[in-house]
């Protein structure tokens, strides 16, 4: 138990986490269909309650170890050596937190738009929350692919349900597209398992050396279910749809939390568990990332609808995650654990800002709109903050992201570097496009005396606002959560040596 | 407490109470919270932080760590010395005058809050620029300016250029800004830090370093310098990314006062001055810097020549200034680049804050359609022609002193470089009087030649001539106290050779070094004539078209109209950068990375393959005839096919 | 002669699951209503199914054993039985075919599966495979009057009683050789001769795998699965889709693990491209399929391809495996078909997967359901189904087929789109017809068995895994 | 004596002769009565590798198979009757009903 600081509060808090959204999707179970506004008082009531618990994670973790923190432990399934193993670190607890705050918004942005149906939007948000914390929280194998795979579940019905005029499509082509990529992660976990000697334990297997062969073909079974989630290019096309379709809270989950859980994954797994192949196909990694990087940002340009720019744009900004990552220093994994916050918050908002005004004008096309600044100048207000945060302006955390990802990234590779800045004047070029397109030039008749943001809809952006300029201005808090976890990463991916006479036998064992 | 703290936050605090507060609340009294803290952070640099400074004080303090990530450490941290004294004598005065003038301006408009608002948030972030310690908080003044530019040009909401005009600003600057990010990587890379102070110190044990960098073995301090100046070129509308200032014009006029003359396009030439312990190291990088200056000078000031909007002109005119000052800086006398900083703030501040006087008057922006202002407007005609002279470098104006000590230090600085800049600065000492001339002849003298259609501000309302009248007070007060530092700002740095001290370069020296000239008086007073008499002939020439023979011009431009399209038509550089990036990255996202790349390959692929397996479903399902003996004869088929496969591995 | 009557302990179960077959067919003469031998049939198998404990020994000279292997598959049947009855209350009744033989057919179907699960000896073997087999035939047509359900009777009983035929004269060949028909002495013969290259001893493999592949409906021996299942009365088409294929998986791995042991590697490499092919075609054509009972058939097709894996293993570990997934298959799958026959109502088939349109709205609960069955079918947690996958996926790359654990995956997402179809045509459409539920007590209590057992499993499979693990390993 | 193999042929060859009688006759009847032939040549194999080898439990399962082919065969007629009660058709290729 070296590796874990086991919880220390008086009650399991991980799990209370986890499993409040559940408890609270099953009392929306049991209301009456009619009574929809109960319904939506529980989910919100519920999610309120998972994120002020949480909130005990940010204050009470301690920011000077690398180890799990609050972990809880039991045995499982004594069969398969599966443990209930939870457990956070620097990199996961501020995604628990995240996860948390967004179901709040999704819960809050659902509102009113949400009429059909009710009893079991609620009850898919509340589940998909339980799930993505759960993700985050695993540090059993097992559990994590549960969690990883149980998401899809509730996210389909989001999409599928909910979703707009295309939804069907997307939400099938969300669901196998992840769930292919998922599948082969599955045989490369069960071959972590059986050679490190039937362990689904995390931490266990991060301790052990895997011969490069090895470590190769499961980078690359790793790679495909993260890689797809993230998304990377050139398996991003199930996004635009996705986003586009889902209804509002769908596309802030899908954007906030669900594609942090493919770098999440890449952090989490691949680095520490196959270091020797991480850094074999750190040119690899690094050229997709940057393709992602320029395409998805020269592809908004061409966009009309809204939300699928906003989509392409994720694919851009998740390529800087990826940039950071397999950059391997501090700043550049710093920088991405930081962007992906950053972009569940920023992206997040865009989406819930969209949201919004969808429900006023019910069109997604830019072209539908123009001068929105006149008739509802707070709005504008709130969108221009998170725009500037996606462009990356200094102040707000979108930049902190993204210069120590593209520090990291010119450190390590300086092409890598240098192309992946051109994202930020392509950026910059797209989403100014975009607010020029909406807010500015003469008023649409469309949107011709459209009411500004109601109460709801102020609440629901503050807190995002608040992080993005928090961040921006004062990101150490955040960044301190990271820098003794990152730094056990990195060691463990510089020492983690492989044995060269176990390549042969690898070769067999893998390819048999 | 730290009183120049108060500086940079009592704009910021200013900010955040009109956006709060001003809508609703301040409304028509919005200026008061940033009028008080901008002339409070003016009160504060003149009372505390100069003295400090004069006396040789420098204050190099962190206020608290803004990004720790493994070595990497920055801070938000304040370095005060010469060199930030100035700039913040620059900014504050500027600053505190242009609000001032705003008052007036603006009055009566509907996003008054609002434009006090991003004027304060400006003003925060123009400071926060000059008083970093170090090249993150540069960078994070650099973008915040850009924004509040973005912000001001695109003031007018619904108006599709002002907006096209914003955004070409921010995405403009965003190329430079590119260059300038990376350079600050390759800093951190060379140095392990970001802060002037280690990274300056140990400038020198670059030199003469070599980087692979993507490929090429470069030098070292070239590289990072010219990088540096990647951000400057930018910023400060240098070629080839000078495109956006004249656009940038679309802002009201006291945001281009402020903005795109005396304050923000100054920060490119402010951080080559900063960064003088790399450029110094870099023949390259300086060469580059003068060349660039240059040719930007001379460039802008032939495009000048032929425009007719008024602001338009005195923004070209500011590319052309700030082309002398990194001209300066190229041949390293930064210190009289600062200087002309320093005098074309006001010079220029006032220019265009007594243009839009005339445009407050007149509303309209075309000086073809001006004229005979003289007589309705007397303060502006009056501080107008102070402002033309100084910047024309008529001696005794501060523009004067500034331009010549430029013009000067090209001619004596040792290289061949140095005297070609020179001789393409005196080509500007003529031109800059003619324009600026030609500018005050067509609208102040002759006759009105407007009213004959729609103004182009869309007031609507037809402005016959003997409606004009002079600008309210509180607009002229702050015009005859920009013309006073127009006038007198320069004899702080009166050469030695007209008997004077030279005391702002003295001031400056620590930061900024000193430079070697090889020159005799003789010389000086040599070089010193020629541009003063180039620049009295530019007037007169001007004088002559556009008083005298007012059919002169036109004539020209026909007869050169080749020359003259090319001109007015500024090269065609906006043609040739949609032409060759925004076109075809438009082009590309739409025609081949949404129809090809995503649609047909990628999705292709995605939608393709289980396509395929659907129609192979489709296929397949067709052997199951629902005839049971086919059945039959498949699982005979399949027993046949073991036997046989069994039978030829055996 | 001294004759002395052998050990009957371990046939306890099937005796008296015969004899409970015997006496529903006597009182549905005395009793009217048939829902009451329903009753008697199910709280018989209960009787039985407790007897199963203390039942281990070994009988009959060999020919009857009764270990932890056949005990699990028992147990299976007898979920399979129950639940099967369950759903046929009211199912049978609506289709007008209310007989009490019904009841009786299929615990005699029952008992073949058990003396199959049993056998120790290939003659044992045949008999509880015909009786099981026989029975099915009877109960696939039990619809007299629907045409559909005399054609899957009748192909179900040519192609069966072809495939018997192909199993006799594979036990011939395995009888010339060796001179037995017990599996263990056939094992020892095999090895004591080094019969391990004969060809003739391949041949039989052959025959027996035409014959069992035939029951498990793998690939290509499956063709008969769709059109018996379509045609078949729902409630026999689910317990068809679990009884006899794990029946038939019983003998399988009894029949290769034991009497040809020595030839594993022959067989399992007959058997992996079987498996793969099965996969294939299960998983592909239910793609375009639009009946649902077609589409749960090829499902049912590419679930035996999946369980095929745990043979291919080869050792006690893919033995488990594959029992685990049948017990969780059986659960999932008859879960299913229970949802199905609750659309089936007088006058309205509820067989088409349009049928399914906006079920979420007009019937939210059987829509979840539903849905529960649809992912556990793909195999995704937190369901059963993903518990039976990963441990046949385990035991196969334990064995070291990660590569055929990489097709099964690729295979398994594909089903994902039909199963998800169902559920888009349920939750994302608008419904067209008001669709009728038939629910009874029996159908309520399938299901809620079914559905606590797929989520139960789904996420405490301890019990069921360790069951599997220590039935697996005392053959 | 006449040589196992003999018999083994003769079973082989009657076995074939049934299968190929199932698959290429089309009236019912006749394929059920191709599988008794098939059956019938297990039991040819059955009977005379139990004589060959002196054992009982061939000729045992010959029994058996005979007494299950009896009810197969009542089945199987139940089956056709059945079905010829709904379509007046012994001819396989008529039922095709359900098919894809």
């Amino acid at each position: 138990m070296e590796q874990v600081i086991m919880n220390q509060l008086s009650y399991p808090i991980l799990s209370t986490v986890i499993f409040l959204p559940v408890l609270g999707a099953l009392l929306i179970l049991i209301t009456r269909r009619s009574w929809e506004l109960l319904t939506k008082w529980i989910a919100l009531g519920t999610s309120i309650l998972t994120f002020i618990v949480s909130l005990t994670l940010f204050t009470d973790f301690d920011k000077s170890t690398h180890k799990m923190q609050f972990a809880e432990k039991f045995s499982w399934i004594p069969d398969w050596n599966i443990y209930y193993f939870l457990g956070v670190d620097g990199i996961s607890v501020l995604f628990v937190l995240l996860s948390a705050l967004i179901a709040i918004l999704c819960v809050l942005i659902s509102w009113d738009s949400i009429k059909t149906k009710v009893k079991e939007f609620y009850i898919s948000i509340l589940l998909t929350t339980s799930f993505m914390i759960g993700v985050f929280c695993s540090l059993d194998f097992f559990l994590f692919y549960l969690f990883w795979e149980a998401m899809l579940i509730p996210m389909f019905l989001i999409i599928g349900v909910w979703g707009g005029p295309n939804r069907i499509y997307a939400a099938i082509k969300f669901f196998l597209y992840t769930l292919v990529g998922s599948v082969l992660m599955l045989v490369g976990i069960i071959v972590l398992y059986l050679y490190a000697g039937n362990t689904f334990n995390i931490l266990d297997l991060m301790t052990k050396t895997y011969p490069y062969n090895m470590q190769l073909w499961l980078f690359w079974a790793f790679f495909a279910a993260f890689a797809v989630k993230v998304p990377m290019w050139p398996v991003h096309t199930w996004l635009p749809d996705a986003h586009t379709e889902a209804p509002t809270a769908g596309s802030v989950i899908l954007a906030a939390i669900l594609i942090k859980m493919g770098a999440y994954g890449f952090l989490r797994f691949s680095l520490p568990l196959f270091p020797e192949a991480s850094k074999a196909m750190v040119p690899v990694m690094l050229t997709l990332s940057v393709i992602a990087i320029i395409y998805g940002a020269v592809i908004c340009f061409a966009q009309t609808d809204l939300k699928r720019l906003i989509a392409y744009s994720s694919v851009s900004h998740m390529g800087f995650v990826t940039l950071g990552i397999f950059a391997l220093n501090t700043q550049g994994i710093e920088g991405g654990i930081l962007q992906m916050l950053n972009h569940g918050i920023v992206t997040g908002a865009l989406f819930l800002s969209v949201g919004i005004i969808y429900e006023r004008t019910h069109s997604r096309l830019i072209a539908d709109y123009g001068g929105l600044a006149t008739p509802m100048p707070i709005y504008a207000a709130f969108f221009m903050v998170f725009t500037l945060a996606a462009v990356g302006l200094p102040g707000t955390n979108g930049f902190i992201g993204e210069f120590l990802i593209l520090l990291g990234g010119f450190t390590a590779n300086k092409l890598a570097g240098v192309l992946g800045a051109t994202g930020i004047i392509i950026g910059a070029g797209y989403m100014l496009w975009l607010y020029q397109k909406i807010f500015f030039t003469e008023v649409n008749k469309k949107v011709m005396g459209l009411p500004d943001m109601d109460i709801r809809e102020t609440i629901t952006l503050i807190p995002l606002i608040i992080l993005v300029l928090w961040i921006g201005i004062y990101p150490n808090p955040f960044l301190d959560f990271m820098h003794p976890s990152v730094q056990h990463l990195l060691e463990r991916v510089n020492t983690g040596g492989v044995q060269e006479a176990n390549i042969a036998k690898t070769i067999m064992e893998v390819i048999r | 407490m730290k009183l120049y703290l108060l500086i940079p936050f009592l704009p910021l605090a200013a900010f955040v109470i009109n956006i709060l507060l001003g809508k609703e609340v301040l409304r028509d009294k919005a200026h008061w919270p940033s009028v008080l803290a901008v002339v409070g952070s003016f009160i504060v640099t003149i009372t505390s932080v100069l003295p400090q400074a004069m006396a040789g004080k420098v204050i190099n303090e962190d206020l608290y760590t803004w990004m720790l990530s493994g070595t990497f450490n920055v801070t938000v941290g304040f370095l005060i010395d010469p060199l930030t004294a100035v700039m913040l004598v620059v900014v504050t005065t500027c600053a505190s005058l242009i609000h001032i003038y705003s008052v007036g301006y603006m009055h009566g408009d509907k996003g008054y809050y609002r434009f006090f608002a991003y004027l304060s948030l400006f003003t925060f972030f123009m400071l926060m620029l000059v008083m970093g310690n170090n090249f993150m908080q540069l960078y994070f003044g650099w973008e915040g300016v850009g924004l509040c530019s973005y912000f001001l040009i695109g003031y007018y909401l619904n108006k599709k250029s002002a907006a096209d005009a914003g955004k070409k600003a921010f995405i403009v600057n965003r190329f430079g800004d590119f260059g300038f990010g990376i350079g600050v990587f390759m800093i951190f890379l060379t140095f392990g830090t970001l802060h002037y102070v280690p990274v300056f110190a140990n400038a020198a044990g670059i030199a003469g370093q070599t980087v692979n960098f993507l490929g090429w073995n470069v030098d070292l301090p070239t590289l990072i310098a010219l990088l540096l100046f990647c951000g400057a070129i930018g910023k400060s509308a240098q070629i080839p990314l000078h495109v956006w200032l004249p656009d940038a014009m679309e802002g009201p006029t006291p945001v281009s006062a402020l903005i795109h003359a005396a304050t923000m396009v100054t920060a490119g030439i402010f951080m080559v001055a900063r960064c003088n312990p790399i450029f110094n190291l870099s023949e390259v990088a300086m060469n580059t810097v003068a060349i660039v200056g240059a040719a930007t000078s001379l460039f802008a000031a032939t495009i000048a020549i032929t425009q007719n909007d008024i602001k338009r002109i005195i923004a070209y005119s500011t590319c052309s200034h700030l082309g002398l000052m990194f001209l300066a800086c190229g041949v390293g006398a930064y210190a009289a680049g600062i200087f002309h900083l320093y005098t074309h703030a006001f010079f220029k501040a006032l220019l265009f804050l007594a243009a839009g006087s005339v445009i407050h008057a007149v509303h309209t922006n075309d000086i073809q359609e001006m004229g005979g202002l003289k007589k309705y407007m007397p303060i502006t005609y009056a501080v107008f022609v102070i402002a033309a002279l100084s910047a024309a470098g008529i001696p005794g104006f501060s523009g004067f002193f500034s331009k010549d000590e430029i013009i000067w230090s090209a001619y004596a600085s040792h290289s061949s470089v140095g005297k070609l800049v020179w001789l393409m600065a005196t080509a500007v000492a003529f031109l800059t009087p003619f324009y600026t001339f030609r500018l005050i002849f067509l609208t102040f003298h002759g006759k009105y030649r407007g009213g004959h259609h729609e103004e182009s501000h869309g007031h609507g309302a037809h402005h016959k001539e003997h409606h004009f009248h002079e600008s309210p007070k509180i607009m002229t007060i702050p015009l005859i106290l920009l013309a006073v530092g127009a006038v007198a700002a320069g004899w702080v740095g009166i050469p030695p050779i007209l008997g004077g001290g030279a005391h702002f370069a003295k001031f400056l020296e620590p930061v900024l070094g000193h430079p070697e000239f090889h020159g005799t008086h003789a010389e000086e007073f040599g070089v010193m004539g020629l541009s003063t008499t180039i620049a009295l002939i530019g007037i007169a020439l001007a004088a002559f078209f556009y008083l005298k023979r007012t059919d002169l011009p036109k004539k020209l431009a026909e007869k050169f109209i080749g020359i003259y399209k090319i001109s007015y038509n500024k090269y065609y550089i906006d043609e040739l950068y949609d032409f060759t990036i925004v076109k075809p990255t438009m082009w590309i996202a739409d025609k081949v990375l949404v129809a090809i790349t995503d649609a047909k390959i990628i999705e292709g692929v995605v939608n393709g393959v289980p396509g395929a397996i659907g129609k192979f479903s489709e296929k397949l399902r067709k052997i199951q005839t629902g005839l049971a003996q086919h059945y039959g004869i498949f699982m005979a088929a399949g027993a046949f096919f073991t036997i046989a496969l069994v039978l030829l591995l055996q | 002669m001294n004759f002395q009557l052998p050990d009957l302990t371990p046939m306890i179960p099937e005796l008296l699951m015969t004899a409970l077959a015997l006496i529903v067919i006597l009182i549905d003469l005395l009793i009217k209503k048939k829902e009451v031998i329903a009753l008697i049939s199910i709280a018989g198998v209960a009787v039985v199914a407790l007897s199963l404990v203390g039942s281990s020994g070994i009988t009959f000279g060999g020919m009857y054993i009764s270990d932890g292997y056949s005990t699990f598959f028992k147990l299976i049947f007898f979920i399979n039985v129950i639940l099967t009855i369950l759903i046929s209350i009211k199912y049978i009744a609506v289709e007008k075919v209310n007989y009490g033989e019904y009841y009786s057919l299929i615990l005699f179907s029952t008992i073949g599966m058990m003396i199959m699960a049993s056998a120790g000896d290939l003659i044992v073997l045949y008999l509880g495979l015909e009786l099981m087999a026989l029975s099915t035939y009877v109960l696939a047509g039990f619809i007299r009057h629907d045409i559909k359900s005399n054609e899957a009777a009748l192909k179900y009983f040519l192609l069966g009683a072809f495939s018997s035929a192909f199993l006799l004269y594979g036990i011939s060949i395995v009888y010339g050789l060796t001179g037995t028909t017990d599996l263990k002495a056939i094992a020892s013969f095999i090895n004591e001769r080094g019969l391990t290259d004969n060809f003739s001893l391949l041949l039989s493999v052959i025959f027996l795998i035409v014959a069992f592949g035939f029951k498990i409906a793998a690939a290509p021996f499956h063709m008969w699965a769709p059109d018996v299942y379509e045609g078949a009365p729902t409630s026999i088409t689910a317990f068809m889709s679990v009884g006899p294929k794990a029946a038939g998986f019983a003998v399988l791995g009894r029949v290769f693990m034991v009497a040809f042991v020595s030839v594993k590697v022959d067989w399992v490499a007959i058997l992996i491209p079987i498996s793969i092919l099965t996969m294939a075609v299960g998983n592909i054509v239910a793609l375009s399929q639009t009946n649902i009972k077609r589409m749960l058939a090829y499902s049912s097709i590419a679930h035996a391809g999946y369980a095929l894996l745990g043979i291919i293993t080869a050792n006690n570990e893919g033995l488990a495996s594959m029992m685990n997934y049948l017990m969780i298959y059986a659960f999932m799958n008859i879960g299913a078909f229970a949802v199905i026959i609750m659309l089936r109502s007088e006058g309205f088939k509820g067989d088409s997967i349009y049928d399914y349109e906006g079920l979420a709205k007009t019937h939210p609960l059987a829509a979840v359901l539903m849905l529960i069955f649809m992912f556990s079918l793909t195999g995704i947690p937190p369901t059963a189904g993903f518990i039976g996958k990963l441990y046949i996926f385990m035991a196969a790359i334990n064995a070291g087929y990660t590569w055929l654990v990489v097709i099964a995956v690729i295979f398994s997402a594909i089903s994902a789109y039909f199963y998800l179809r169902i559920i888009m045509y349920m939750y994302m459409k608008e419904p067209k017809t008001s669709v009728q539920l038939s629910v009874s007590p029996g159908i309520a209590l399938a299901l809620a068995i079914t559905v606590i057992a797929v989520l139960v499993i789904g996420v405490l499979p301890s019990a069921v895994i360790n069951f599997a693990r220590i039935a697996a390993s005392g053959f | 004596m006449v040589p196992l193999s003999w018999y083994m042929v003769l079973s082989m060859v009657v076995f074939a002769i049934g299968v190929f009688g199932f698959l290429s006759r089309k009236n019912v009847i006749i394929m059920f009565i191709s599988i008794e032939l098939m059956l019938n040549a297990v039991n040819i194999n059955l009977i005379s590798l139990s004589h060959y080898l002196q054992d009982m439990r061939g000729q045992i399962l010959a029994f058996f198979v005979i007494a299950v082919a009896a009810a197969e065969a009542v089945i199987g007629l139940a089956i056709i009757i059945a079905l010829f009660r709904n379509k007046a058709t012994v001819h396989v290729d008529e039922v095709k009903e359900m098919q894809g």
